[in-house]
């Protein structure tokens, strides 16, 4: 005890939280790089500053992608990091897994790497978190022959992720998985090769609670809704009020758009649906009672993101509703045209969001040919500077 | 040669049968307990899932122990969620209380659904980056340890999301969380004079200031910082490798809350600024963790039932927020970047405390 | 010489003996019909206030008439309201009825008050001002004209206040009303290379523009205008006349609405737009009194008791705003200014329309 | 009929609203110049465009404000007009007058200007429209004579307004009229001789309904407010209620904080009054039953403005209580601070809130000495963007 050479680390072995710590003792027993991050990452809490260098470029052949670069800054006190890169593994869609896939990783994590993963990344990989630049290429060959491909990193595609979606939610509106997992295979070049000025990530919900962050988190975000009428079981209603539930005061009340009415008399439920912006609220608290509407499809929206640069975003509707049933032909070509204005006009770093913010929405919407519809925004206009096309314009010659 | 783009395993082959017979057709769930989850189908199905905490970072012999588990109780099939927690799916009512069973045997918490706080998003830290302010993992673990509770009852007014990011790019994507955890510098970086005009474009680096606080020094070909336009961002750094930011006397931790994700009831909103600076104090963070404990008791206290933490401070007041934690309010938690006037009160609307 | 410095007379000789008496100690007032306001002090006293609409644009011979009212009424004391009707100050309740039985001989509207429309602040437009995009007298008799009934009845769910401006500078503050009528250009200015090197500065020019339009072309001591940068505000020609913007093809008016100042139940708002463009028709300006007659009436029948118009629009949406009065969204109406991302829908919330 | 000179003016002789042509055609029976403003107007009408050219400089002795420059673009045709200044008169506090003063006006400008004026302009003034360069000085002599000065143009002090307040509403919570007649006396320099980066505007509202909008327009806005309670006169609470009022509906539901209880049963009203925002909306509903608590005193804000050159502004709070009784001396010394911190740093046709925008609150704020309180926010800061003082910063040297 009283020699351990990680006593600041050895205390965070302590507690009922899983610890990361026993993890990376648990692959240093195997591996000397998680014996050398153990070691290093415990200067680090006694320094109080991180000890690895800016990344450099290494990769895999043909990718230009995948791989995050990372040394030491002090190779003279641990040598097994280095070097130390991660691998971004595509997760498979909605992080569903059998366990002999999982296995196979980890033997070829074993083989080529630390034995330390990240389950997953917040972009949604596997993250295979450290190895040898010796070690890139092999590995990736044997992840291929497995089945495994890289995700995004740099100035590409991220690998798109997407909630669990009609796998196991009653909510779902639509095909997350599927949409997701069609959209990684489609654009599986941007994901290899960055060829944009930024990053882009898409990510899917298949219900307005979001599971996967997509307005948050995404420059493209697509999020199952529905248009019609909340699917009501008037009986299973009458079975909440009965088992206890305060429909006024849990559900009435706290529909943003006050449509719907509880009656204790009748005890019925009255939903005004032209009113109702599918928040979920009443079906997330009666799940049993509300379903969502027949007519599904989704909404997109794009430009969110963290600060850098300009400060976060949350993502901006730029279509309300559109249909997606395979090949979902019409998302696909939205993507390609948006992707294209950004490609043309963004600059070095610039995200989506931010470059729409620069050259202004009225570009936008008319390079990627959508109409403007009050849905795009929270309120008009304030300010009174207000741009015409010269085509609006009266054309007779000013005196 | 390997085969390139061949793209993840297709998830359908992953998916156990009871789901891919109910694909789509799911009727409802309930929570059964907290971190068990029963999902209906339409013809009468039923699906387990058994959420347990991770702590994300894995070693492959615990990967091969969690298979396991799922071989003995789920015939192989397991998820793993957009907030890294495990979830084992079981088609088999009977195996449910058993497998937790044996997770409890082996310390596995389970929990995280429904109102509770689950598992933090994070980031790498000290652990693999090379612009953290602060270490991601350390955090977490002392947070957790304190929250436990919180992960395996489901005893809050609503959901809590906690997520940590080690430096401004937010990887942990606390924009948006009910409470968030940010590394942050709190000194401007040191441009390395030798190694700058070798290493680093100018025109990027200077493009690279939110602020405008660099520029240029074409002579030497270097750059140089107005300290006084910088707030630390660490954007140049991420850029020209020769601005290190890094300080341990100065980096440290601040926390946001009141973001939400979802768009249930309120619409989605980014997390504010609730401390501007706690010190790093390695190996638990003690400031930290007292920080976050007492924003979760007193907005557990005050807030009503199915009311997240920022629609709580929303229908209260920030002024009462500050009154209620006892945090002190400063000019920092003041915006002075470009929408900074969206957020000084325009009205004489508002509460004494 | 003449005194300088002396200052507005001093408005306590100006207070009837009743205000005198009862300053600060007024009890509650009452509307006991469209423009007479009771006041009742402490003591009991009543104060009679009669409001009459009045053009704002007042002949010397006119206010001698509105004095001889005052004098036989009022004992001389009279008042203008901060958006300018006339108020008859009468502490004797019997004279009342025969002030306003004169007054309405005479055609003095009387009203104004409660959930009326009164009067609209409005400003020079093409009777003083050199930067007009439309008139302001004009259009404001016009629309009142057609809205006498709501300024004579309180008739509508909450106050309604309508405002014009006739260009940017928006001296009539119409950025928060409930209705604001702005009068705009649609062309870029048109420096005048010959006039320009001698009237205008170039520095002072070139910062005058919020887009950036202006580059100063030292070489021929004038500016250019990048076209597609300029939204025609004119404030180029405020700082240099050589630079006319007007342009009786293009110039026109605006329509905004769902301002708001008090802090009544809500905050106060900024006004947004409505129609971006509708063309300068004089003498009656028809389509800019038929769209105000439209969102009024629109607003009248399906807003809620104590609701001013963007509190109703505010609940139910704006896309039902734009459904119910059939007005046009397009473009023009996302903002593309500064705080633009503030504006925009970061939520899968809305209405079908 | 057929020969008007001024067919289309004619038109807006119609209708029920008091016509301003009729004033115009009023003075011109008199007044060459106002006959020549109609003749020019209706060529406006026609033309559709303004027939004034850019404003001159032109005042009075010793002063730098308080006259409007102004020349017809077409003296050839409208020679009376070839200049038509006007003259700001500052407005008695209130607007309040006796019949006499404001016939000394009228001949006053009978005598020196068109005979036709604005009561008032829409910053307050009483605005004499329409007199040559030559008359300025004597109308000027006379109005002085007569007890008036003129109010601010330019880069001045603008003549502050204020309104009603305890002069005719029980709403007052401090006293706008002597607040802002003491202002405007304190500041006489500041209003004649322009001596800012641009133009001031201080507006005085004795409570939260804002009558003359302060909030929307001016730089500095005093606003009258209370602390405690709300003082409830249950006898006429339960007037209203008898007397049809539904106060639950029109009250309580209307109430923004929610702060407010109906009991139906027992006809009680109860205010949670730590929890009101003195929106003063339940107030207004019922006067004769509540009135503003017993401890009053003012809101302070700044910043707001029209949309010129950076967008509009709303103020914003920097004071959230400040007691104001006579002779005002926080506020003025205050109000003093703030204009030399902006005269100091303020650009050429800067607002008052437009350089707190470019400088940032926290600079402003410890140049007047004000300390940060939540209620100067609607919500703290979501970007990450901080700035650390130096001295709050550790400085031990950095390696
Ligand atoms: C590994 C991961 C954090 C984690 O532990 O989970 C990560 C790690 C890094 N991120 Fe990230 N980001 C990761 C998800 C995110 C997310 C979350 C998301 O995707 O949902 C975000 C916020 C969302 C967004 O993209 O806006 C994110 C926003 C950033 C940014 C700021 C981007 C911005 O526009 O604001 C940077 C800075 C940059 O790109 O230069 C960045 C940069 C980086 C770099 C590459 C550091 C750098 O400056 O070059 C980090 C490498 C760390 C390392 O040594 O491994 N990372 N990064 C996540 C990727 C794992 C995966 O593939 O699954
Ligand atoms: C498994 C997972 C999706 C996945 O593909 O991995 C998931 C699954 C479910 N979510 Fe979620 N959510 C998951 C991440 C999220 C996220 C994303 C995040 O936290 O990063 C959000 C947005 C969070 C936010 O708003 O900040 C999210 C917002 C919701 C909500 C809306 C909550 C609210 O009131 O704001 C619901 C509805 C509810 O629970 O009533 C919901 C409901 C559900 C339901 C009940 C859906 C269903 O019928 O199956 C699932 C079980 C919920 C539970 O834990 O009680 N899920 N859910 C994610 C589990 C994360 C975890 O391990 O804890
Ligand atoms: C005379 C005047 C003040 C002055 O010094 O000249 C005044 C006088 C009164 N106002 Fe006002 N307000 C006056 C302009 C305003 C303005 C400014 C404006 O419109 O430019 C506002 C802010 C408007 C806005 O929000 O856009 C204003 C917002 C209010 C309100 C809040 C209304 C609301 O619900 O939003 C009240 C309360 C009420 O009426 O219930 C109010 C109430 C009152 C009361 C009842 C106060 C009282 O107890 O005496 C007075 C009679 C009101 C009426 O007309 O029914 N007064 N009032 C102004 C008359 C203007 C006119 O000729 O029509
Ligand atoms: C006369 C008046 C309009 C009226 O008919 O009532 C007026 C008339 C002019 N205003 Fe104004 N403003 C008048 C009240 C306002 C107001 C309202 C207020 O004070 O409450 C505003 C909006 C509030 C504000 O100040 O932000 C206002 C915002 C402007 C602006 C834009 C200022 C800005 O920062 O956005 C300008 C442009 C400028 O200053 O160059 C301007 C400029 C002008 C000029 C001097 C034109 C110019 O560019 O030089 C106009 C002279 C017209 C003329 O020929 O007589 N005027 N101006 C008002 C003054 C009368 C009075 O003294 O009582
Ligand atoms: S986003 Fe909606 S559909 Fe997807 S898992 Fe979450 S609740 Fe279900
Ligand atoms: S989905 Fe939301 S908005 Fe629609 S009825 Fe339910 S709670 Fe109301
Ligand atoms: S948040 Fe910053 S320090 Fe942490 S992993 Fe991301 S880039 Fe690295
Ligand atoms: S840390 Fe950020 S603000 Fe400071 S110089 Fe670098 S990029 Fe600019
Ligand atoms: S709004 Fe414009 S045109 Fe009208 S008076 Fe003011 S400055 Fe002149
Ligand atoms: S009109 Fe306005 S936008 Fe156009 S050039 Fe002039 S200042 Fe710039
Ligand atoms: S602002 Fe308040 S105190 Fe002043 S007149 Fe209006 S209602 Fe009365
Ligand atoms: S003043 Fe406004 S916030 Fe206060 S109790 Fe009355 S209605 Fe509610």
């Amino acid at each position: 005890m009283t020699d351990s050479k990680t006593p600041l680390l050895d205390e965070l072995e302590k507690g009922p939280w899983p610890s990361f710590v026993k993890e990376i003792k648990q692959a240093a027993e195997k591996k000397p790089a998680a014996a050398d991050l153990l070691n290093q990452l415990e200067l680090s809490y006694k320094d109080r500053i991180g000890h690895w260098k800016h990344g450099g470029i290494v990769g895999v052949k043909g990718y230009g992608s995948g791989v995050i670069g990372r040394y030491s800054d002090r190779p003279d006190l641990f040598p097994n990091v280095q070097a130390f890169h991660t691998m971004r593994v595509n997760h498979p869609t909605g992080w569903f897994y059998k366990t002999d896939a999982l296995r196979k990783l980890c033997d070829i994590w074993d083989k080529h790497g630390s034995g330390l993963t990240n389950l997953h990344g917040s972009t949604g990989d596997a993250i295979l978190l450290g190895t040898t630049t010796e070690h890139l290429q092999p590995c990736f060959d044997d992840l291929s022959e497995a089945g495994f491909d890289l995700g995004g990193s740099g100035s590409a595609l991220r690998t798109p992720s997407a909630c669990v979606g009609p796998a196991r939610c009653e909510w779902a509106c639509i095909d997350s998985l599927d949409i997701c997992y069609q959209a990684t295979m489609t654009l599986q070049d941007q994901i290899h090769r960055p060829m944009f000025p930024y990053k882009f990530k898409i990510k899917v919900s298949a219900c307005a609670n979001d599971c996967v962050s997509a307005i948050a988190r995404s420059d493209l975000a697509i999020m199952g809704t529905w248009k019609g009428r909340i699917q009501v079981d008037p009986a299973e209603v009458r079975a909440y009020a009965d088992a206890g539930l305060d429909i006024r005061g849990e559900v009435c009340d706290l529909c943003p758009t006050k449509c719907m009415e509880w009656s204790e008399a009748d005890r019925t439920l009255v939903i005004h649906d032209g009113d109702c912006n599918r928040c979920m609220h009443c079906l997330n608290v009666m799940p049993k009672a509300l379903r969502p509407g027949k007519e599904r499809g989704a909404s997109i929206l794009v430009g969110g993101k963290a600060p850098i640069v300009q400060g976060s975003l949350l993502s901006w509707v730029i279509v309300p509703f559109m249909k997606l049933e395979p090949p979902y032909t019409e998302l696909f070509d939205l993507i390609a045209r948006i992707q294209d204005w950004w490609d043309e006009n963004g600059r070095s770093r610039e995200r989506l969001g931010e470059l729409i913010n620069r050259l202004g929405m009225r570009h936008f919407l008319k390079a990627v040919g959508l109409p403007a519809v009050p849905q795009m925004v929270k309120h008009p206009r304030t300010n009174p500077y207000v741009f015409f096309w010269p085509e609006e314009i009266d054309k007779k010659e000013v005196k | 040669m390997a085969k390139t783009d061949i793209g993840p395993p297709d998830y359908k082959q992953f998916l156990p049968p009871i789901i891919r017979d109910n694909y789509g057709k799911w009727r409802y769930h309930e929570i059964v307990r907290p971190g068990v989850l029963k999902h209906v189908g339409e013809n009468g199905d039923v699906l387990y899932t058994v959420r347990v905490a991770s702590p994300r970072l894995l070693s492959t012999d615990h990967i091969r122990e969690i298979c396991d588990l799922a071989e003995t109780y789920c015939d192989g099939f397991l998820r793993f969620t957009s907030r890294h927690n495990i979830e084992f799916l079981l088609a088999d009512e009977h195996r449910v209380a058993p497998l937790i069973e044996e997770l409890q045997a082996k310390n596995y918490p389970v929990g995280g659904t429904g109102h509770s706080i689950t598992n933090m998003v994070h980031t790498q830290g000290w652990v693999h980056c090379h612009t953290p302010a602060t270490d991601a993992s350390g955090p977490v673990k002392a947070i957790m340890d304190e929250l436990y509770d919180h992960f395996t009852h489901m005893d809050l007014p609503a959901h809590v999301r906690i997520s940590l990011a080690c430096c401004l790019n937010m990887c942990g994507a606390v924009h948006c969380s009910d409470i968030a955890i940010l590394g942050i510098h709190r000194t401007p970086p040191r441009p390395d004079n030798s190694r700058l005009p070798n290493v680093c474009e100018l025109p990027t680096t200077v493009a690279s200031c939110p602020t405008g606080a660099i520029r240029a020094d074409m002579k030497n070909k270097t750059v140089q910082v107005n300290d006084e336009k910088c707030m630390y961002c660490g954007n140049c750094y991420t850029v020209c490798p020769a601005m290190p930011i890094a300080d341990p006397d100065n980096d440290g931790i601040s926390i946001w809350v009141g973001g939400k994700v979802s768009n249930a009831r309120s619409a989605p909103m980014f997390s504010k600024l609730a401390i501007p600076f706690l010190p790093n104090n390695p190996p638990r963070w003690p400031e930290v963790v007292a920080a976050v404990k007492n924003i979760v008791e007193v907005y557990a206290a005050h807030a009503r039932k199915h009311e997240r933490l920022g629609e709580w401070i929303e229908r209260v007041g920030w002024e009462r927020f500050f009154t209620l934690t006892g945090i002190a309010f400063t000019d920092k938690h003041i915006d002075d970047f470009t929408l900074a006037t969206e957020t000084f009160r325009t009205t004489t609307q508002f509460k004494w405390g």
